[in-house]
């Protein structure tokens, strides 16, 4: 499992890349709360297109931090879910909570309100 | 066409590493079936599922044993998940979306929920004290002998 | 640094098209040590061949079941392969280079030297009647704590 | 497993791709005995760059190949041998018998005595 993170003004953008089970939750979720301790942060991007494998211990781990991130009324999208991945966000109603983008580009815009 | 009865049984240390290793071996021995990847990725996703439960609600810590056998038949492969930990007192409330005793641990309470969707079908035994086995079935549409299939 | 010690037992139906789930499956397992591509390929090289054994020698059947133990610890793998089929009455005969009882199934011989070369030890319990354990070992130089090595 | 062949006149090329075990030994030593009932074929070149995995079943089977083609007063010869083949081949003693080449052509250019 490794973790990747950029800038972009408000915006965090998170490439997580490997398998996302239990065993590697925990960390995921203490790296990503470190970052998100800085409060200028008011968007995540989740850039989940070098994820090969997640189970429902991924979904506890995106609810988590969509909620830290709602308290600053901000948002948090996903971006390049493959087919795996869509189906166990779809069954867990991921969708409804949060926004999906085909990439990264797409997301940041869909935040700027720009196309 | 070739009889592809098949079994394997795998008992290991109910250590968050073996997670990623169990639905592995579980994958491995399923592609005699000749699955597609999608029916790889749902074989995996449950016996993650059924394996994380497991460690962390039936034993809650790393030196017991869990065990998964698997068995292959001509159209379908039949996964249990057992342990010999703490059990389930209210299945029915256990297999509700949502339903988590461990929210401190941002547990989704998703898993059952997951299983049921991936698998063809779940079978839960388990009471208190008892331990849990989780039996799931999957049916696996492969190339060869499709036209004795519906 | 982290306690790496694991155990994983795997128990399969000693059907010849097993032999490569079994070496997937141990070095799957082994893979948490961080070994290189050789010493993969060396484990899985080993198991095979211990595998073959069991399921050729040991068995002459489909039917019963070869059991693999695997215990990892921080710098090395125990593997044992055992069967409860025939046994061996010559252990030394066996061992030696070329010697074969099924040279009719164009067996090489070369199971227990290639065991010998590809592992650091290996030991050989069995009997007449008895079935078979080879237990081999495995050193696996990692990364991690190199400083403490000599 | 898999088998391909080509003819080079009396050289019979086998290239031999997956894993060779005691599972897939059987299917590889009938293919070969069937293609090498043509008795016109006196080289054999085992073309080994595309196995992924060899134990000592393989060893059985290339010598057994190797005394059907000694019969013919021919030549058994192995190419694009990788690092764990060598291993095994070293320690059988195979290259006591089989000649090795880096790949096909070399092989080839071998038998024929080119350069
Ligand atoms: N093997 C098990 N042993 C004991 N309790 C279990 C086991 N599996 C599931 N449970 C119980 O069922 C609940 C729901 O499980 P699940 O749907 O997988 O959600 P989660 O793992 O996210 O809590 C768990 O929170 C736990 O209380
Ligand atoms: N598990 C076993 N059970 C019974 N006999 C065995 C077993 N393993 C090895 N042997 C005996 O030892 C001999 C040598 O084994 P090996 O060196 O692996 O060569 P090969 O498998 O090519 O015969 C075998 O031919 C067989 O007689």
């Amino acid at each position: 499992m490794q973790i990747f993170s950029k800038r972009n003004k408000d915006i965090l953008i998170i490439t997580l890349e490997g398998e996302l089970d239990h065993h590697h939750a925990k960390g995921v979720r203490q790296a990503l709360d470190r970052m998100l301790e800085d409060t200028s942060i008011r968007y995540l991007v989740l850039d989940l297109s070098g994820l090969c494998f997640m189970d429902s211990s991924g979904i506890g781990v995106f609810i988590g931090r969509y909620k830290v991130i709602k308290k600053r009324d901000g948002q948090t999208c996903i971006a390049g879910v493959n087919s795996q991945l869509d189906k166990i966000l779809e069954v867990s109603g991921l969708y409804n909570i949060l926004k999906a983008y085909d990439n990264v580009e797409e997301a940041i815009n869909g935040i700027r309100g720009v196309a | 066409m070739m009889d592809k009865r098949n079994e394997m049984r795998l008992q290991f240390l109910s250590k968050s590493q073996n997670e990623s290793f169990a639905r592995a071996a579980v994958a491995a021995f399923a592609a005699q079936l000749d699955p597609t990847l999608e029916e790889i990725a749902d074989i995996k996703t449950a016996v993650s599922e059924a394996v994380t439960n497991a460690i962390i609600h039936g034993y809650e810590r790393a030196d017991q044993f869990v065990e998964i056998i698997t068995r292959v038949y001509n159209y379908s492969v039949v996964i249990e998940v057992i342990d010999q930990g703490k059990g389930i007192d209210d299945v029915e409330l256990a297999r509700q979306p949502l339903y988590t005793s461990k929210p401190e641990l941002e547990r989704s309470g998703m898993g059952f929920t997951v299983m049921e969707t991936f698998m063809d079908s779940i079978e839960v035994a388990t009471g208190p004290g008892q331990g849990t086995k989780i039996k799931m079935t999957k049916h696996i549409k492969n190339n060869e002998g499709e036209m004795g299939k519906s």
